[in-house]
């Protein structure tokens, strides 16, 4: 299983913080066309924004990266702190 | 109450305000040779895009976000010769005035804490996961789009 | 007992300490569209030239000393987009540890405040009258030369 | 009159921190000329170090700044504060 989390607009957008799934990628962009199948918000969330940003277990990460089972992946926007 | 999840004594991630003269004083403790210190506080201001902001509301990734602090801390400990150094930020409802950020550092001569501080700062503003929502006084919520000027500062540092 | 010869109410010459989160406080008084704050403490180092130090003395030129800290604090918010600015300095016997100075700046956005604060302390260290004295602990007491380093800081503002 | 001021470690060499004087000097090199005439530590410390720093009713001068009656004139070393 993979553990994916959503922040800020993109949880809002979604409607969920979190979820487990099966862990069946190689790279976090075989896991965005897996999400972005589910069509409506997810697609333009997941595949159309220019915006979305990616973390693999708490490290900066880009859809090239590999993931495997155990995995922490979290999608969300720019970040605005400070 | 803190979410210190990886347990780092100098980050801490907190819904609770914090008091600047403590802060300092808990950082230059067993530091005797300290001759500079220097503290950045960053604070709501009540207007962002031209609109009058009343709620500030600060989400993070609990664990993601710690670590990623504790990193731009000792990347700067790497730069420069420093004694110690402290990063704070609030999370939750803020209001204008409100504290958000403090990020304090102490060294021997005032130049590298100026720069530590100041590099501090910068890389927090783009690489630390935090995100901010505001409320404007009509009710309407929008999320806070971060900035290319932020993008730009952090180019200051480049080795 | 502050000695404002002047009146200016952003600069203090005293001999008592100051408390960092009260002075940050009243700088921020009236100022809600500031979103940053940075401030410099200077703290007296328990060692200079290689030698242990028990006591410093701080004497100033009453009335010029005022003057010359209002002219740069008053160069700085020329300089930079400032909200806010306060310039407090210690005089008379002070123990390793102790806070000597403080420069505190309040502005809209980080970059100026830090800047500005750091241009304060370069002027200072080279346009204010005011002179040191060490005790060492075996009673020697010498007057602290000043450093080429502050000479060469104070360039990198040039205009 | 003028009224002349000594600091730090000139203070201490001189013995005084400050007098008043008829004023009869056009520059502070007049005025430190005469100072220098008293001999010993008044030359020693007003013509022979390079260190000496020169203030003007509180603006910092040079030997070359007129100076009048009812002026303030400082001697002192290069500062240390901060």
């Amino acid at each position: 299983m993979i553990q994916i989390l959503y922040f800020a607009n993109f949880r809002e957008l979604l409607g969920q913080s979190e979820e487990k799934i099966p862990s069946t990628h190689a790279t976090v962009s075989d896991l965005l066309v897996e999400l972005a199948a589910r069509g409506g918000d997810w697609k333009r969330a997941l595949t159309e924004n220019t915006q979305l940003q990616i973390a693999v277990n708490h490290n900066i990460a880009s859809r090239e990266t590999p993931i495997k089972a155990g995995d922490e992946i979290a999608f969300f926007p720019p970040v605005t702190g400070g | 109450m803190a979410s210190n999840h990886t347990a780092l004594p100098f980050i801490k991630v907190q819904q609770q305000d914090f008091d600047l003269t403590s802060e300092m004083t808990k950082l230059r403790q067993g530091h005797k040779n300290i001759g500079a210190v220097v503290s950045f506080i960053g604070t709501v201001r009540d207007m962002n895009e031209g609109d009058e902001v009343s709620v500030l509301e600060l989400e993070h990734y609990p664990g993601m976000t710690e670590k990623a602090l504790e990193k731009i801390r000792l990347e700067a400990h790497q730069r420069w010769e420093l004694e110690a150094s402290l990063i704070i930020h609030r999370i939750g409802k803020l209001y204008p005035a409100d504290q958000i950020v403090l990020v304090a550092v102490a060294s021997q001569h005032r130049e590298n804490a100026f720069y530590a501080a100041h590099f501090i700062m910068d890389y927090l503003k783009t690489n630390a996961p935090f995100w901010k929502k505001e409320t404007l006084p009509n009710g309407d919520i929008r999320w806070v789009d971060s900035r290319v000027s932020d993008q730009e500062a952090k180019k200051r540092w480049a080795v």
